[in-house]
């Protein structure tokens, strides 16, 4: 298993890591027993996302696609913060180890469910609910996703 | 400025130690024959082979060098002495009986005969990191008649009470087993006085190369084999051999069997220099298993609100290495099962970091390690949104 | 005076190319990290063997690396292939085809299977030493899921006409596994083109190392492993991979095709020699098998009157490395199944010579052969008690 | 699976090759079949064996048994011939491959044969007979008697 350049440079120089002092949505996702917790806090101003910070406990993946969302989503409008797919954030990390997949989902989850927040703060539809795999009682996180492991197995 | 290159996962695979370079390239370069050929070659490569499976007979204390089978790693030793045992032994039973914390190359077979219609126990460890005897003896039935119980945790690094267990094991009438991929070399090993019937070992760990390992099996114990064919290794083990491999095998063995009484207590000062160096510096770290028959070489711990694969990838960007979970697998999240048979809770078990030191391990390592280490930690902690609510935090 | 050392058995063993040792090394000496770990060594180690894999995957014609498995030789890749397609296909049938010459490392699981209730067909070769497609669609019916026929036969050295095999399986719905240890690197071989769902090949065979072999398995081919574990080689072979091992190979089987098209030739001129020159001075003698799709490498011969091992030995006491029947296991006394299979009575079957050449055998090598071997036959067969009332003497 | 160097130096040079011209007794057992013949043709003076030839097809062990054999039994009584065992034979060639011990029956067999062979044709009681392995119908000359063979094989 083998990760981009792009993965690494996230994971050893994470960008916006932290809390926002004020912020105007907050999401947070995952859970420590499955290794990984992921919480973004969003600043808005015209329904646009104008700062962002992240904070996440779990592996290289984890962090890497964290940093890489909150890099996506700044400037963004709010609908199309909730429209980054997980493949998107893959994309754009020049691809994740097919076991390191479901790890793009926490990003993309948590900058979701900051944009819900804020919008059901200020009294608004929230947009993303719906989209959240963390909010499915049935999602896996670990769910493996190897490309491989398809048609293989035991007798 | 040169990288630092510190390598501290000899648990995982060692480097092949030159010495054994040496022995074997003649093997590769010149003694290349077939050593199943009638011919002189095949003489040559022929007596090499069985001189090495002497080398291993004695330093092992098997009773005679056919009790010494080659193949070709620790995974395939265990795989053969698990299916190879029950299979032959099925007329008597079909209850096998297995530790929790065995490395996959245990488990996975043991899942395949459970699947294949035996019964199988997942022996459970004590909390402090050992398989009690007395467990045992509750496990097993009439018709039990395999027991495989690993004789030091390549995670944890307990070794268990071996001689006590098969004597348990005997007395009810089964076979015992056990993987000893992680002990052989570094503690006593000898499979008379520890009464096995069988025993795997794996190259890689103890300086020879990849792809080759040993099958100790007593005369007597009931097997069928793994791999069938042309029927070399006296029938259990078909396959032209890997004489190189073997010779690299038993030379390995005897420089890692003769430097154990000075390289064991080293290895152990190094050990107890990281643990209390780590515990001593960063809060909410502790040991992971307390039992206190242990590998010399390993440092296991637990580094409260940490996923391990970022202290891991943070520590190489340092140059150092070390493992987290079981190393021999990649790719999977899941906590370590070994962890998690311990007791130790799932959110603890992800910030597991197993250091394991070796032949070429120094002082200045181990200082350069806790030097580097704390701050990795302290970064990770602080980028976690829930380390605070969950541990509280020293700095604030 | 030096004594002579002309190796002539190239298809039991090949000597491992400097190149491939050279290759090897790096891997052992400096590159020993565990392809599975995630620091730096790791990884490059994971490079080396994804590299490998890729080379191997190229040259054979995989349409994806991951349809390369390394195991430990080609023993083993026959019996994963045999028992874990057979494993897996069996809801859909249990029944079997392998050819009645097959080398043990395919008969000897297909008899594990027998016993493990299911049916096995051994398709016996037409006398002229192939297997016929007309007999195979014979012999298949709706519950085979599994055919296994060689591609070259490792004594008799003819070669079947797999593509047109394959395609027969195929349409009855069978997969297909080819045993080309003897062919890989001498005859062209693509697994697209002979359109085969499996192939097990072997180092040792092709001037790499003895301990590393490959299994080709197509994407979609039911497979259950045979060695379970961490989970390595995709979930399909568990165990540390010999990283040097599969450098090795896939070196070494660059080499041996890039050389084809010059070598193949050379040899057959010299296997062509070698037949001509015993045919033709030694009366009651001749080539065992007519078919005349066959390996360039291979004489093999029926020298009648004369027990083989006693010309092997003689020949050995000359420096000449030859083998009689399979070389691949020693100690039997049973004649040669295959010479049997292609209806060679056992009397003739005790008395064949295979010489097979291979990268370093010269013409001067062939012509010492060819001086040496008369006498030897002719001394022989004037100590039988049965030669000259059996087949008549030509000296009287 | 090695010979002895006593056993090679009785396959490279073997000793009393041949046939005599006008033997006393005369014995062949063995089979092309199985790819093993011995024929051994002896001279008695006084009931002792005073020459002895053989011939043999087979392999290294059985031609190097043979050859000991005469050896061995060169200057015999003939109750003494009949009385060697495979073991000794195996013995005096500093022992044989466990696969090969089968070998040494053919030597034995065959001297016990000749022995017969000259007692009957000069009117005498066989003294052999019943004790060749040969004669009997069930006789595997291939069973195989490896030592190591015994506690393995196959589920
Ligand atoms: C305890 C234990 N058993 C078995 C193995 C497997 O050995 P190998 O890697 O040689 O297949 C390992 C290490 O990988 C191990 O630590
Ligand atoms: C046709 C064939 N298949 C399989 C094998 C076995 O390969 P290995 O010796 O690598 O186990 C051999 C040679 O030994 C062979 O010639």
């Amino acid at each position: 298993m083998l990760y981009s350049d792009k993965v690494m440079d996230h994971f050893n120089n994470p960008r916006n890591v932290g809390v926002l002092d004020e912020p105007d949505g907050v999401g947070e996702v995952g859970n420590p027993v499955c290794g990984d917790v992921m919480k973004i806090s969003i600043a808005v101003q015209d329904d646009r996302i104008s700062d962002i910070r992240f904070q996440t406990l779990g592996c290289g993946a984890a962090i890497a696609t964290s940093s890489i969302v909150t890099e996506m989503a700044r400037g963004m409008t709010l609908a199309d913060a909730v429209a980054i797919t997980k493949k998107q954030v893959a994309d754009e990390l020049g691809g994740l180890p097919p076991a390191k997949m479901h790890c793009s989902v926490l990003a993309t989850d948590g900058l979701k469910k900051a944009v819900d927040d804020y919008l059901v703060s200020h009294g608004r539809e929230p947009i993303a609910v719906g989209t959240i795999a963390h909010d499915d009682p049935d999602f896996d996180p670990h769910a493996e996703e190897h490309e491989d492991a398809c048609d293989v197995e035991e007798a | 400025m040169e990288s630092p290159d510190v390598y501290l996962d000899y648990s995982a695979t060692t480097p092949v130690d030159q010495r054994v370079i040496d022995a074997m390239l003649p093997h590769l370069a010149e003694g290349w024959g077939n050593p199943n050929s009638l011919y002189r070659r095949g003489r040559e490569a022929y007596r090499a082979l069985e001189d090495a499976r002497e080398r291993v007979a004695r330093i092992i204390g098997a009773a005679h060098p056919n009790e010494v089978i080659f193949t070709a790693g620790g995974t395939e030793s265990d795989n053969a002495a698990l299916i190879g045992i029950a299979t032959r032994a099925k007329p008597q039973g079909a209850h096998i009986i297995v530790s929790a914390f065995e490395h996959h190359a245990v488990l996975e077979p043991a899942h395949f005969l459970e699947k294949s219609g035996y019964e199988v126990t997942y022996l459970a460890p004590r909390p402090d990191g050992h398989i009690d005897p007395d467990d045992l003896a509750a496990a097993l039935r009439d018709d039990t008649v395999l027991v495989s119980i690993m004789h030091g945790n390549n995670e944890i690094g307990t070794v268990q009470p071996i001689a006590e267990l098969a004597e348990v094991a005997h007395a009810r009438g089964a076979y015992f087993h056990t993987d000893a991929a992680q002990t052989l070399g570094k503690v006593p090993f000898d499979v008379a006085e520890l009464g096995v019937d069988a025993a795997s070992f794996s190259g890689h760990k103890i300086y020879a190369p990849k792809g080759v390992g040993v099958l100790y099996l007593k005369r007597g114990t009931p097997f069928a084999p793994l791999i069938r064919g042309g029927g070399q290794e006296f029938k259990k083990r078909s396959g032209t051999q890997n004489v190189a491999g073997a010779v690299g095998f038993a030379t390995a063995l005897e420089i890692i069997d003769a430097e154990r009484s000075t390289e064991g207590p080293r290895l152990a000062a190094l050990r107890d220099r990281l643990i209390a160096g780590i515990t001593g510096t960063l809060e909410n770290t502790e040991v992971s298993a307390s039992y206190p028959d242990r590998l010399p070489n390993i440092a296991h711990l637990i580094i409260k609100g940490v996923e391990g694969e970022a202290m891991l990838l943070q520590l190489d960007a340092k140059g150092i290495a070390v493992s987290t979970g079981s190393a021999c697998s990649s790719g999977s999240l899941e906590p370590s099962h070994v962890l998690l048979s311990i007791g130790c809770p799932p959110e603890l078990a992800h910030g597991s970091v197993r250091i394991s030191v070796g032949r070429a391990t120094t002082e200045e390592d181990v200082e350069y390690f806790l030097e580097v280490f704390p701050p990795i930690v302290e970064r990770l902690r602080s980028m976690s949104p829930v380390y605070a609510r969950m541990f509280g935090s020293a700095e604030g």
